[in-house]
């Protein structure tokens, strides 16, 4: 049954299905993003519209931005198929649940960090972020929201079924790693030093967490069906 | 004033309402596109160039106009809110529905333009100067209007739901735009602003007129078409949306 | 006539400024007209589909 | 006639509490069986027991004449489960709930739109399942066993929110299916016209 071709039908099907369900319902991708912009805007509004100031602030503002906004619509990546019955009938046929869980982080990521990543180069005009670094920026957020949907999905399958801010609080401590290298990053590009090093970790982080961190949240969610 | 009365609650019911509109939509169109054309090839083609600030000033056709449409939406759509509040009116709910992507469209515009006009003005494409970051504020507002009438299933339901938030938007705008101005004061004592020059000649000034009368107009046909778009999508199980507009 | 046209067009240099801002304006206009045509086309399609 | 299933004296448990006790029964290929018990006798407790989705229980199941007692596991048989919840997103299509479900992914257009006429949805196949009444939602979850040829269905009282012709589709689809060789695991509140084997569960009243 599990030949190669099923489960790239497989992984397309689960992808297509949610990105339909996302597009269908525009609250999914807008919100995250308004939200990203509305945090970004707090803080010229907190800290004063000082060019100086908030150009040398600039690259955290946006990274921490991003991190809470990615972790926003986190809970919804398995809640809904829960608690409607789609993940009963998904686990009885035999296709792998691997797959599954990979489609939709990958969604995800597509409804949710990669509008956030267009909104931060909105953002750094708005922080007056030294456009130097603007491309390191884009890297790593690409790679740092990636890192964070995994790490979202694995917080939604623990905290699936209760409160939608639990699986933000399990996830938030383990999202550290992900901002340091973020902000080295761009402390580093802003300086106009070599970034790649801090670049190859983070990617490295990401080439263990895409199957180390799927087959932990493979593992919880079938905890809520034990 | 009976016959207004009458004419307005018969427009409140979708069917009449959509045949009205079917029936005015190419008038409308044409006097948007015309009274539109005409301010921008004034505004742009043949007013007189600003000694300050040279002919970059000609985004104020597009960027006040823009300005002005994004406020009068919003209150538009607290007035509309307010009257389905009261009355339950079935169209003034879809109203709310139809105009906030319109209204999110121009604040849009009127942000772009007014970063466009900043980069060679100020010499950097956005300043947090009072206008500018309440118009920003304007516009997350109308996002969280269309985000929130997305996320509701059962649009009578999400009507309401976003009729309460506009006009408790309606409130708070105000008191947004004061208290940004007073922040914009607390930081920095001199602001600069766009339009330079308090007092414009008539020949600047008359465009800008029009220019406002040409967006107002776009925007009663957009409305309209939009509209008609809600009406047909809410009610496309109705026998009259059968025999009207599937045609059996 | 040609003349004047480039003039108009070139604004000093700061032409591009304005005619972004002309462009933004139309497509922010094009899409909010569009769309709710695309959306009664899908209906219209929907509904005669189902013959 | 081999068995698809074979339970012997199964005791589940919810939260903690004894819900049935001492439940056997065999199921052969194409024939059915059906559960019928009142509410909280624990109709659904057995099906997820079986399944796995419940592990507190004990007592023998036997998959596909095996003779190791175990939960159900991916390459006993083939099975599908349909639970109280249907799985009807309201915000796709009737064509895109069939498609994207997990049976569907291999049926061509043509196949569900056969399908689509089978369960009286033709009609509304473009259409999006909001605006479908509970009982056409239904309608496409019972389009969902077509899709594919199952050994086996375990559902979770098929026959709540179904007119009289909705009753009648089920009747004349499993019949179908039963001469295709696959079994039905139902569960209702009382006996339905369908040719099957009846079980019946009482509500445990110990306190």
């Amino acid at each position: 049954m599990t030949n190669r071709d099923n489960t790239l039908d497989w992984f397309m099907l689960v992808l297509r299905r949610d990105l339909t369900l996302s597009f269908r319902r525009s609250a999914t991708y807008i919100t995250p993003l308004i939200f990203f912009l509305i945090v970004v805007t707090f803080f010229p509004l907190a800290l004063g519209p000082s060019q100086s100031l908030l150009g040398s602030l600039a690259a955290g503002i946006i990274w921490i931005s991003a991190l809470l906004s990615s972790l926003l619509a986190v809970e919804g990546i398995f809640s809904e198929d829960y608690r409607d019955g789609t993940l009963d009938q998904y686990f009885v046929s035999s296709e792998p649940v691997f797959i599954l869980i990979f489609a939709k982080v990958l969604c995800h990521w597509l409804v949710c960090g990669a509008p956030i990543i267009l909104a931060s180069i909105l953002s750094s005009i708005f922080l007056y972020l030294p456009s130097g670094a603007l491309f390191a920026l884009i890297i790593s957020l690409l790679l740092g929201t990636l890192f964070m949907s995994l790490l979202g999905a694995l917080g939604a399958a623990l905290a699936l079924g209760k409160s939608a801010i639990l699986s933000a609080i399990i996830v938030l401590p383990f999202s550290i790693p992900t901002l340091l290298m973020g902000t080295a990053i761009m402390s580093a590009a802003v300086n106009q030093q070599d970034y790649s090093g801090f670049l190859s970790i983070m990617g490295a982080m990401l080439a263990v967490g895409i199957p180390g961190l799927c087959l932990l949240t493979v593992e919880a969610i079938l905890l809520n069906y034990e | 004033m009976s016959r207004i009365k009458n004419w307005l609650i018969a427009m409140g019911s979708p069917p009449h309402f959509y045949k009205w509109a079917t029936s005015s939509l190419p008038w409308l169109a044409g006097l948007a596109v015309i009274v539109f054309c005409v301010g921008l090839t004034w505004g742009i083609g043949f007013s007189p160039t600003d000694y300050k600030q040279g002919d970059v000033y000609r985004i104020i056709y597009i960027h006040v106009p823009s300005a002005i449409l994004a406020e009068s939406i919003y209150i538009f759509m607290a007035i509309s809110g307010f009257i389905s509040m009261v009355w339950r009116a079935k169209i003034a709910g879809m109203l709310i529905n139809s105009a906030a992507p319109i209204g999110a469209g121009f604040t849009l515009v009127a942000l772009l333009t007014g970063s466009i006009w900043g980069k060679p003005t100020w010499g950097t494409w956005w300043v947090w100067d009072a206008r500018l970051t309440s118009t920003l504020i304007l516009f997350f507002l109308y996002a969280a209007i269309i985000g929130l009438h997305s996320s509701i299933e059962n649009k009578t339901k999400g009507d309401r739901a976003v009729a309460i938030l506009a006009v408790l938007g309606v409130v708070i705008v105000p008191i947004i735009k004061k208290s940004v101005d007073w922040w914009q004061t607390l930081h920095q004592p001199s602001t600069f602003t766009l339009t330079s020059s308090p007092s414009m000649s008539p020949e600047m000034y008359l465009p800008l007129l029009v220019c406002v009368l040409g967006f107002y107009c776009l925007f009663i046909f957009m409305l309209t078409n939009s509209l008609r778009g809600e009406i047909i999508s809410r009610e496309r199980d109705k026998s009259w949306v059968k025999k009207q507009f599937f045609k059996y | 006539m040609l003349d004047s046209l480039q003039l108009l067009f070139i604004m000093d240099g700061k032409g591009p400024y304005v005619w972004a801002c002309l462009l933004i304006l139309i497509i922010v206009i094009f899409i909010n007209l569009i769309i709710p045509v695309i959306r009664l086309k899908r209906i219209y399609r929907e509904e005669t589909l189902e013959e | 006639m081999s068995n698809i299933l074979k339970v012997k004296n199964l005791n589940c448990r919810r939260s903690g509490e004894e819900v049935l006790q001492g439940l056997s029964f065999t199921l052969e290929a194409g024939k059915n069986l059906e559960i019928i018990g009142s509410n909280g006798s624990g109709k659904t407790t057995v099906l997820r027991s079986l399944l796995g989705f419940v592990n507190d229980h004990d007592g023998g199941v036997y998959w596909n004449d095996s003779e190791v007692s175990s939960t159900f596991q991916e390459g006993d048989v083939s099975c599908f489960y349909q639970g109280h919840q249907i799985a009807v997103k309201p915000l796709l299509t009737t064509y895109e709930n069939l498609k994207f479900s997990s049976s569907g992914f291999n049926s061509s257009l043509e196949e569900i739109t056969l399908i689509a006429k089978k369960i009286g949805l033709k009609h509304f196949l473009n259409r999006q399942s909001s605006s479908l009444s509970a009982g056409q939602k239904k309608r496409i979850a019972i389009g969902r066993w077509l899709l594919k040829d199952f050994n086996l269905y375990m559902i979770d009282e098929p026959f709540t929110a179904l007119d009289d012709e909705g009753i009648e589709l089920i009747e004349d689809i499993v019949r179908e299916l039963n001469n295709k060789g696959a079994s039905f695991l139902i569960t209702g509140h009382r006996p339905s016209g369908l040719n099957s084997n009846k079980i019946y569960l009482d509500v445990k009243n110990d306190k």
